[in-house]
């Protein structure tokens, strides 16, 4: 059983990893919000796999918040990259 | 009644901040921080009295004795420090209110007076508690408070400098906070007088450079040569009563930190030449950049930097009178600066410019401000029999007994900044206090009033011309005054601080009182 | 009548703090007094403190469905997950996408609303423009590359419009949906279009 | 009753983690934002939700329901994310019209006397190249 | 004593406003408590002369061994008489001179009078050296008058610098002398002087102090340049008073002191230098004032030498010769000065034939004059005949006693040479050539220079009178090997005799070779230009200060920033690299997990620093705070993660819209690629330097951490979860003091935001967001309304789906805060993070509905939640000790309810709420600011509006 | 008594001791440019860098500090280090938001996204001319006697 989150969890970090390079190379500001919703995402698997692993429920509050507000960030930062280049 | 006399200081002006903000009328919440701020001088001074009398008092915070909870603890050097700042605190916000009455400069009251209250809560923090990481939550305060004074109706010039004052004053926190998690990761407690002992079992290499990097921390905050150059840029350009309350509070607080800490945590013998350096070049470095400025609130500035070294001078010295020499010296120059950068605010307003070069061009101000001004100019100087000299005289005293070239130079250096800031005032006092006729030298006629447009500020210098009121004036009497009684109580006054030093040097009863008789 | 009407806005709410009384629950974990009396507090007191217009204005919840709805949802999601990856293996970088149009028949906010949140998790379909006037989802759909695929985009829209209405929607919405789309969506809203723009679009 | 958790969780988090590790690799691969917000809200979503279920069944009673509260608050908010996105990628021209089959929108906007200028063909210049 | 000091000064402060009622009468008063000391001196004399003392103490700070101890003793009464006598002479000459600013000037040299009192009546060191600056202080006031003229200016400044910098190294010295006698009492250290150690040294720094006071060569140029005071000032301080205090030091140390090596050969050495040199730079003066100042200076010289040579016959000799300078030097000041009233000018060259036209003042000047020069009987006489005496017979080690000797009469010569050259000068010439007619002087105006020329007369024709007052003095001294020498005015045919008319001769000689080229006064050679010397060390001064501070403030902040990092480095640094601590065996990693979230962190972190634009910037940044989020969820502090998570969006979120308006890019550095590499440089080192801390102090743990108490004792809290126990109660002051930076910061940002929008309101920006509205943006608008303060926002700012999931979202999120809030005990969450997801929803509010929105959502004020917020948190704490307990005490209290059953809760709850609210209220500020920089919405909209406008 | 936390064992890992000093050293890079959102973005890295470091340096790993009914779980994470680290990480953000609104500001009145060197300092490295402002002291007089001689 552990063998099997341990591969979930080797799973949801490659994801991560590459969402990362994606964060890194953009190249457009969208990306980068894209990448980071996506890395919340996957803070929220990954942290899902371990409370199930290890029957720990002290993360869950994080993970509400994270599923319910995370995407506040995202749209001001859309917000603003329209606000910005609404009409190039 | 020890618990309510402690936790007062701390609490009550927090208290009041909040109180400030609900949308009360200006005119109450004006008198609201009058009372709050007069309400902690009058705890302090009991406690002061009391921690004189009876010893170190402690106030488990939330009744949790010390290692789990923060322990306040007044004892001399806190008690006497905190008493002169709140009087201090209190007379700088009469000037403020005198000011803003005035000329309704001071931006909205529900910033000034929140902030300021808060700025003492940071410093009646940093003086009682007995925590590190407290200490470092108390500067956080402190500093937070003071970055928004300083930025209070900020134009371009003042934002600009009020950057420079932030990020120093960031950088030096985060090296704190970075300090705080060191020092836990080495000990596993965060509680001073716990610490000490901890400390001692560290490898000598690792804990010197604990202490050194204690040092430079809190030598950002003290504004120690080398790691001053954001103080002269930042504090001049603030609004005068908030530049004056900087520069008798904030760096002696860190300078009080600086004693508890060496003292408690990194105790040492004989002088520490490091320190001893750092003392020269601070008094040296400073006078020399006092000499070269044309503001006068700069020049001020730089002077505080000078004498900043005096104190490291008793604290390189490290024995009891050169700790006591320190302590006098702290509470002289609290006052002494205060009372300089408010007579100066008051020159200031009278000439219209704080540009020496233009100041002379102006019929000086009344016999009253030259008085103002001279007592404490000659106190910083040093001249006797001002508080100045009694603290200088303790110094030195301090620095011939325990001799040894390291303290001869001391003194010596001591001495000569004592010249070359009386040679700094000779310079504001014949610019300011002197009507000079147009020299050919000059050769131009008095420019019409107001200031000349070569003034760096003019537009602001401008707003602020006038005569100050009769409470401005009041209050920077009343800081002068204070100054006057620190030169003639200096009996007393070594006494205790001789016995605070000795408290600092054997801090038994310190650790005694908070960790409870055994159990360290 | 005053306190009549009152009870009958506050009646209105009643869904709202339903909600929020089994998140509550939910929360804590826990049924015991404490938490269920508690949370009714909350509950009413979050939805009495910040008043808010009604969350369902003349909507009816169908049980059936909405159970419908939500069947159908969870196979969509395997789809689009399912789909689009298909598409990451398959073509990765030569995708071949479009913007679609898609009239919509149902008129609001809410079930318009409904609709996008839905169409967005559905396969290859992602809302780009909401055109809330003149009921239109513009949709990004992913594999897209020919007019057969988007026809089948449009249809699968318009089918998660039909499934929304049936579910919450009121009995003359349920009708609207059931009729055949208007054709090419372009005939009759091109003056209303206009009108619209001159009053806004300046 | 544990065998039948367990089998669901077997199968139900490394789908999930496949799901998200393609997602991931969509949003490294696909060409455009739209596309790229497809990998993103779609595979990442469905991983996640099969990540929250497999987890959930093993959880105490009283917590499983918070896990399928995560879900639920993901579903809702995911789409909303995407569709600000989506919208402010086509507002600020960020989807690649090299690879758009049809733009409906785009004649929609040029039929009612505001097209936008199309610059069809290349996306606006890399706005943060990194080196 | 005390008291007469005391009446001084507090008379002097009172003169200022007397002397507008009173007019010129006001000198009469001032002058009555000078001629009261005198009287007392007098009546008191008897006692001392016997070889009693008078002694009052006043208790200062004894620890620092400063006690306001006064001793009058003979040198004292001699002094004493000379300070108040010539003092009252002054004032009352002043009623006569002075024009204008009499207030100020009487009270000064009043006060003055006081001083120079308590100077020679000081028996403490530190007492003295008090009263020795603040006669310095009162020189600097009276010199500069109004300080019109840079003349005044830099004269009385360097009188100021000159006898100050003196006065502190004798401050030291002084430290030292009684460090080594164990003792600051004066007459103490007499009776005991201490020897050895480093009592050289003390005496080389007193000796210093004392020449810098009493213009001896080379520090002798702030002197002549005083002239530009007042006559009268001149007359008083510089050359019977002040100028005395330095000799008066060498007399009063010389019996303890003299045997003490460097003593002898610096008084003697600098002594006649003066003398000698200075007499001759008086031949050179064309101006009467300057003549005599050098005058003054050569006989400070003499008095410097003969004090301090420490025999009993110098003693005697210096006595007799103090009294006659105070007075022949005061009353030929004081004539002086009669003369430019009179005349308007004080040039020797413009002078002529005065001495017909004023015969009284030319009769008292002549007899001062001659005394100057030592005629017989006069005390000059009197004097030079001991000094001869003390001189020939000295007992200096080392057979100089010729030498000196010699340049003594050299000396003398050139004195009664620059005597005549004055008498001359001032009075004599042909009559024919008026300058412009004087006037004859009123006798109260005169009267003064002819009582000390009297004076002069009197004390040495009756010598004896004088000669009881200096063998007091010189009690302190064993009679010579010759015998006691006395004072007389005729002892025979004595070599002494022959000198003494040697020099007359040489003098008159001299005078008279020189009195045809007068007007060529430039044909005397010049002397070393001490005047220049200092002017260069002020201007070195001042060139070092600008050059240092140039080179230190240079007013960029990086390169602050640069060196503050490069200390941590090298300071901290180097110990930390020096020590080579153990970095003991760190294992790579705890969990798995950790180098992946370390890879993120550090990855988004590099790629900061390449972002050329703001929001990349920011995003990344986010991602580190994930990132760092991560790591604390792995390491089990789920409560951090929590709290980090949250403030990570929200930082986000603020930054984001605070910056809405500035450029995209950032300005690209014009940094020399040099500075660049030391910012790298130092940065890196700084890296490695946490790096390794870090290692070596965990390594270095030697005791267990006192956590572990606080899981034991959690349950006394009523808390599960440890961390949030430790923030509401065992460590509450902390929490306290970080929602007090938060309040305050937000309080700042409101104010630096809000602030300027007067003045900055036409720019609007640099176009960002008004280039145009895509076409489609106004189409998302809903027609219900979800939020009721939506419909103010522009259409094209608004979407349908976002107002709908805000509306369905809203409460929601409201009542996770709350279960956050109240669940804190026993889950990770608490106020903070309450506090922070209700803020989330209120931004939710006001990015979705706008400023319009969240005021209807939160009709309060902003600052009053927040204020509300501090206010309820500290007044938890400060209610326990009111009613008797401790502050920020919690207690866990249990209510059995019915049905319900018992619910238990903590006190400290409160104190949560308090944080919970504060932070809210904290949110809503912010917003408030940020929507401020917007300006999207008209004033009014928002609780922080109503705010202001409120108190006005 | 837990074990966990009596343990004086390393509690720092080397992986995080290298995070912490990376975020260091790239926040303190950040901090000395002259763009003020580099400052921030400095600032905030450094905060993120503290925070660790606080968490990491003091704390041991384990399970979260929640007690869990009577028994303390053995091995708990020091829950100190965290309560500090949560303090620290709240004043990080009010002093970023701070700092943001101060780069804002002096954006607004200077259009400037520097910090720019303090005009006075610039004043006294540039020009000498403040030798012979409000003082006479600059100059270099001839003998100041000899003038006092030439007076009147």
């Amino acid at each position: 059983m552990t063998a099997l989150y341990l591969v979930t969890l080797a799973g949801v970090a490659a994801a991560g990893l590459l969402t990362l390079l994606r964060l890194v190379r953009g190249p457009r500001a969208l990306d980068r919000v894209i990448a980071l919703d996506v890395l919340v995402t996957m803070v929220i698997a990954g942290t899902a796999v371990r409370t199930a692993m290890d029957k720990d429920t002290t993360a869950l509050p994080v993970l509400l918040v994270l599923a319910l507000l995370a995407f506040t960030g995202s749209v001001t930062a859309a917000h603003l990259i329209e606000k910005r280049e609404g009409m190039r | 009644m020890t618990a309510f006399l402690l936790a007062v200081p701390v609490l009550l002006p927090a208290l009041s901040a909040g109180v400030t903000l609900l949308g009360l009328p200006r005119s109450v919440v004006r008198t609201l921080s009058i009372v709050v701020l007069t309400g902690v001088l009058a705890d302090a001074a009991a406690l002061f009295v009391r921690a004189d009398a009876h010893g170190p008092q402690a106030l488990n915070v939330g009744d949790w004795s010390a290692p789990l909870g923060i322990t306040l603890v007044a004892d001399r050097l806190s008690a006497l420090l905190l008493t002169v700042s709140a009087l201090v605190a209190l007379a700088v916000l009469l000037f403020a209110v005198g000011e803003g009455a005035a000329e309704r400069l001071q931006g909205p009251p529900r910033v000034f007076h929140p902030a300021y209250l808060l700025l003492v809560t940071g410093v009646s923090l940093a003086f009682l508690t007995g925590d590190l990481f407290n200490l470092f939550v108390a500067f956080e305060v402190m500093l937070a408070a003071s970055y928004v004074l300083i930025t209070l109706d900020a134009d371009e010039g003042r934002t600009r400098s009020g950057m420079t004052y932030v990020i120093a004053g960031l950088t030096s926190s985060l090296l704190f906070i970075t300090l705080v998690a060191l020092v836990y990761a080495a000990t596993g407690t965060v509680t001073l007088a716990q610490l000490g002992p901890r400390l001692a079992e560290l490898p000598d290499g690792l804990r010197g450079a604990l202490a050194l990097l204690l040092l430079v921390v809190l030598g950002v905050k003290a504004a120690i040569v080398p790691l001053h150059l954001w103080l002269p840029d930042s504090y001049p350009t603030a609004p005068a009563p908030i530049t004056a309350v900087f520069a008798a509070l904030l760096t002696k607080v860190a300078v009080y930190a600086l004693l508890r800490t060496q003292t408690l945590l990194f105790p040492r013998t004989g002088v520490w030449t490091l320190l001893a350096c750092a003392a020269i070049a601070a008094m040296v470095v400073g006078i020399l950049g006092a000499l070269a400025q044309d503001d006068i609130n700069r020049l001020l500035s730089f002077t505080l930097v000078s004498h900043i070294g005096f104190m490291l001078f008793g604290l390189a010295l490290f024995d009891a009178r050169g700790l006591s020499g320190t302590i006098l010296y702290v509470v002289h120059h609290i006052a002494v600066q205060a009372a300089l950068f408010l007579t100066a605010a008051l020159v200031v307003r009278r000439a219209g410019t704080a540009a020496l070069r233009h100041m002379a061009r102006w019929p000086p101000p009344g016999a009253w401000a030259a008085a103002l001004f001279a007592l404490p100019a000659l106190s910083l100087a040093g001249v006797p029999p001002f508080s100045g000299f009694v603290a200088k005289l303790a110094l030195l005293r301090a620095g011939t007994a325990q001799g040894g070239p390291a303290a001869y130079a001391l003194a010596g250096t001591a001495l000569l900044t004592s010249l070359l800031t009386l040679y700094a005032m000779t310079r504001v006092w014949t610019s300011a206090f002197m009507k000079q006729q147009s020299d050919p030298s000059h050769g131009e006629t008095d420019p019409p009033k107001p200031s000349p447009p070569a003034s760096p500020w003019p537009r602001e210098h401008r707003r602020r011309t006038g005569r100050g009121t009769g409470l401005m004036t009041a209050a920077a009497a009343g800081v002068t005054a204070t100054g006057l009684v620190i030169a003639a109580c200096a009996g007393p006054l070594s006494m205790v601080s001789e016995r605070a030093a000795h408290d600092l040097l054997d801090p038994q009863a310190y650790r005694s009182v908070v960790l409870g008789e055994e159990d360290h | 009548m005053i306190r009549h009407e009152r009870a009958r806005r506050g009646l209105r709410h009643l869904p709202m703090i339903a909600w929020l009384w089994l998140l509550w629950i939910l929360l804590w974990g826990s049924v015991s007094w404490v938490v269920l009396i508690a949370g009714l507090l909350v509950a009413a007191t979050v939805v009495a403190a910040f008043s808010l217009p009604p969350v369902l204005p003349g909507a009816v919840p169908r049980l059936l469905p909405i159970g419908h709805l939500l069947v159908h949802l969870l196979t969509d999601l395997i789809r689009s997950g399912t789909t689009v990856a298909w598409q990451v293996l398959r073509h990765g970088r030569n995708t071949s996408a479009a913007i679609i149009e898609v009239q919509l028949r149902v008129d609001s906010d809410l079930l318009i609303m409904a609709v996008a949140e839905l169409t967005t998790m559905t396969p290859g379909t992602l809302v780009a423009e909401i055109d809330r006037r003149r009921q239109r989802l513009y949709v990004h759909v992913l594999p897209a590359r020919d007019p057969a695929d988007i026809a089948r985009h449009k249809d699968a829209v318009r089918a998660v419009e039909r499934r929304v209405a049936r579910a919450v929607g009121t009995a003359p919405e349920v009708g609207v949906t059931g009729r055949p789309p208007i054709a090419g969506g372009a005939s009759g809203d091109t003056s209303q279009g206009r009108e619209h723009d001159q009053g806004k679009g300046t | 009753m544990t065998a039948v958790r367990d089998v669901i969780t077997a199968v139900l988090l490394p789908t999930g983690a496949a799901f998200c590790l393609l997602g991931a690799v969509g949003l490294l691969r696909f060409p455009d934002i739209g596309s790229r917000l497809h990998a993103a809200a779609k595979a990442q979503t469905l991983g996640l939700l099969l990540i929250l279920v497999g987890a959930s069944v093993q959880m105490p009673l009283h917590y499983a329901p918070v896990l399928l509260l995560v879900a639920l608050f993901q579903l809702f908010t995911t789409p909303i994310t995407s569709q600000i996105i989506g919208r402010t990628a086509y507002r600020t021209r960020g989807l690649d019209h090299r690879l758009l089959f049809g733009d409906e929108l785009a004649e929609r906007l040029a039929r009612d006397g505001t097209p936008v200028d199309e610059t069809n063909g290349t996306p606006p210049q890399e706005e943060d190249a990194e080196r | 004593m005390l008291v007469l000091l005391a009446a001084h000064l507090g008379v002097a402060a009172a003169i200022p406003w007397w002397a507008r009622r009173l007019g010129r009468t006001v000198w009469m008063v001032a002058a009555v408590l000078p001629l009261a000391t005198v009287a007392w001196a007098s009546v008191s004399a008897g006692r001392v002369l016997d070889g009693g003392a008078y002694q009052e103490s006043l208790s200062w700070a004894p620890r620092l061994g400063l006690a306001v101890a006064l001793r009058l003793d003979a040198l004292s009464l001699l002094m004493l008489w000379v300070v108040a006598g010539v003092g009252a002479l002054v004032l009352l000459y002043c009623r006569y001179y002075v024009e204008r600013d009499a207030g100020r000037m009487a009270a000064l040299l009043l006060a003055f009078a006081g001083t120079m009192s308590g100077l020679v009546l000081a028996d403490n060191l530190f007492v003295l050296y008090v009263f020795w600056e603040l006669t310095t202080i009162a020189s600097f006031l009276l010199i500069a008058g109004r300080g019109e003229t840079a003349e005044q200016r830099r004269a009385a400044r360097q009188a100021l610098l000159v006898t100050a910098a003196g006065g502190l190294v004798m401050l030291l010295g002084f430290v030292v002398l009684g460090q080594e006698a164990g003792t600051y009492r004066l007459s103490t250290i007499l009776v005991d002087p201490p020897r050895g150690g480093l009592v050289p040294v003390a005496v080389v720094l007193v000796l210093v102090g004392a020449f810098a006071k009493s213009a001896q060569l080379p520090l002798h140029g702030w002197l002549p340049a005083a002239m530009v005071a007042p006559t009268p000032v001149s007359a008083y301080l510089h050359a019977a008073a002040m100028v005395k205090a330095g000799v008066y030091l060498v007399a009063r140390l010389a019996p303890a002191l003299a045997e003490v090596d460097p003593w002898r050969p610096m008084v003697l050495g600098v002594g006649l230098a003066t003398m000698v040199l200075a007499a001759w730079r008086a031949l050179r003066a064309t101006d009467l004032k300057l003549l005599l100042a050098y005058g003054t200076v050569s006989e400070l010289g003499l008095l410097t030498a003969v004090l301090g040579i420490g025999t009993r016959t110098g003693a005697l000799a210096g006595a007799a010769m103090l009294l006659a300078h105070a007075a022949f030097k005061a009353a030929l000041f004081l004539s002086a000065g009669i003369v430019e009233h009179q005349t308007g000018t004080r040039d020797i060259r413009q002078l002529t034939g005065l001495g017909r036209r004023l015969p009284v003042l030319f009769g008292a000047t002549a007899l001062a004059t001659a005394s100057m020069a030592g005629l017989p009987p006069l005390l000059g006489y009197l004097g030079k005949e001991a000094v001869l005496e003390a001189f020939w017979h000295g007992t200096v080690p080392g057979n100089i006693n010729h030498l000196t000797t010699a340049v003594l009469v050299l000396g003398f010569a050139l004195t009664v040479a620059y005597a005549a050259r004055f008498l001359h000068g001032a009075f004599g010439g042909p009559p024919g050539r008026p300058t412009g007619a004087p006037r004859r002087p009123q006798v109260g105006f005169v009267a003064p220079v002819a009582v000390l020329a009297g004076a002069g007369l009197v004390l040495g024709a009756g010598y004896a009178g004088t000669a009881t007052v200096a063998n007091a003095y010189a009690e302190g001294y064993p009679a010579g090997p010759q015998g006691s020498y006395a004072l007389s005015l005729w002892h025979g045919f004595t070599p002494v005799l022959g000198l003494s008319a040697l020099s007359l001769i040489l003098g008159g000689l001299l005078h008279a070779v020189r009195r045809h080229t007068l007007a060529a006064a430039a044909t005397v050679p010049r002397l070393p230009d001490v005047q220049g010397g200092y002017d260069r060390a002020v201007a070195g001064v001042d060139r070092l200060a600008v050059a240092v501070t140039r080179h230190t403030q240079v007013g960029s902040l990086p390169v602050y920033l640069t060196v503050l990092l490069a200390t941590v480095v090298l300071v901290p640094g180097a110990a930390l690299a020096a020590a080579a601590p153990s970095l003991g065996s760190p294992p790579l990693w705890w969990s798995p997990a950790e180098p992946l979230l370390a890879v993120v962190v550090v990855t988004a972190a590099a790629a900061v620093v390449a972002a050329r634009h703001r929001l990349t910037g920011i995003l990344l940044a986010g991602a580190v705070g994930y990132g760092v989020a991560g790591v604390f969820l792995v390491r089990g502090a789920p409560g951090l993660a929590l709290t980090q998570f949250l403030v990570e969006t929200m930082t986000l979120v603020v930054v984001v819209l605070v910056l809405r308006r500035m450029p995209a890019r950032f300005v690209h550095g014009r940094t020399l690629p040099r500075a660049r590499l030391l910012r790298v440089a130092v940065a890196g080192a700084v890296g490695v330097l946490v790096t390794c801390f870090a290692l070596a102090t965990s390594a270095a743990r030697t005791a267990p951490a006192v956590s572990s108490g606080y899981v034991r004792r959690v349950a006394e809290t009523g808390a599960h979860n440890v961390v949030n126990a430790i923030v509401v109660d065992f460590r509450a002051l902390d929490t306290l003091g970080e929602i007090s930076v938060l309040l305050v910061a937000a309080v700042g940002v409101v104010s630096l935001v809000r602030n300027h929008s007067h003045k900055g309101a036409a720019d609007g920006g640099s176009g960002e967001g008004r280039r145009g509205i895509f076409p489609t943006a106004h189409w998302d608008e809903p027609r219900q309304t979800w939020l009721p303060g939506a419909d103010e926002r522009p259409g094209g700012e608004r979407s349908v789906l976002l107002e709908v999931a805000t509306r369905l979202l809203f409460p929601s999120i409201l009542v996770l805060s709350l279960f956050l809030l109240f669940s804190g005990h026993h889950h990770p969450g608490g106020g903070f993070s309450g506090g922070l997801v209700a803020g989330q929803a209120f931004v939710l509010r006001y990015l979705v509905g706008g400023r319009a929105d969240l005021g209807v959502a939160v009709p309060l004020p902003a600052g009053a939640v927040a204020g509300g917020g501090l206010l309820l948190a500290a007044g938890i704490g400060l209610l326990p000790p009111i009613l008797g307990g401790v502050p920020l005490e919690s207690a866990v209290v249990t209510w059995h309810l019915p049905v319900v059953g018992a619910v238990k809760f903590a006190t400290s709850l409160f104190f949560d709420v308090g944080v919970y609210l504060l932070v809210v209220g904290v949110t809503l500020k912010l917003l408030s600011a940020v929507g401020v920089s917007l300006g999207d919405a008209p004033a009014g909209a928002l609780g922080a509006d109503r705010e202001e406008e409120g108190s006005r | 008594m837990n074990s966990a936390l009596g343990t004086t064992a390393n509690t720092l890992d080397v992986t995080m001791a290298l995070a912490v000093g990376a975020l260091f050293a790239v926040g303190f890079y950040l901090m000395m440019q002259r763009s003020l959102m580099r400052i921030v973005l400095g600032f905030v890295l450094l905060g993120h860098g503290t925070n660790l470091l606080l968490l990491v340096a003091g704390g041991t790993p384990g399970p979260p500090p929640v007690v869990e009914g009577k028994t303390p779980h053995p091995e708990v994470a020091d829950p100190l280090p965290q309560a500090m680290a949560l303090t620290s990480i709240v004043i990080t953000f009010g002093l970023t938001a701070f700092l943001t609104a101060l780069a804002y500001r002096s954006w607004r009145l200077s259009r400037h996204d520097e910090v720019r060197d303090d005009v006075e300092d610039r004043r006294i490295g540039t020009a000498q001319e403040r030798a012979e402002t409000a003082d006479d002291t600059g100059r270099i007089p001839g003998d100041a006697a000899a003038r006092a001689e030439g007076r009147q």
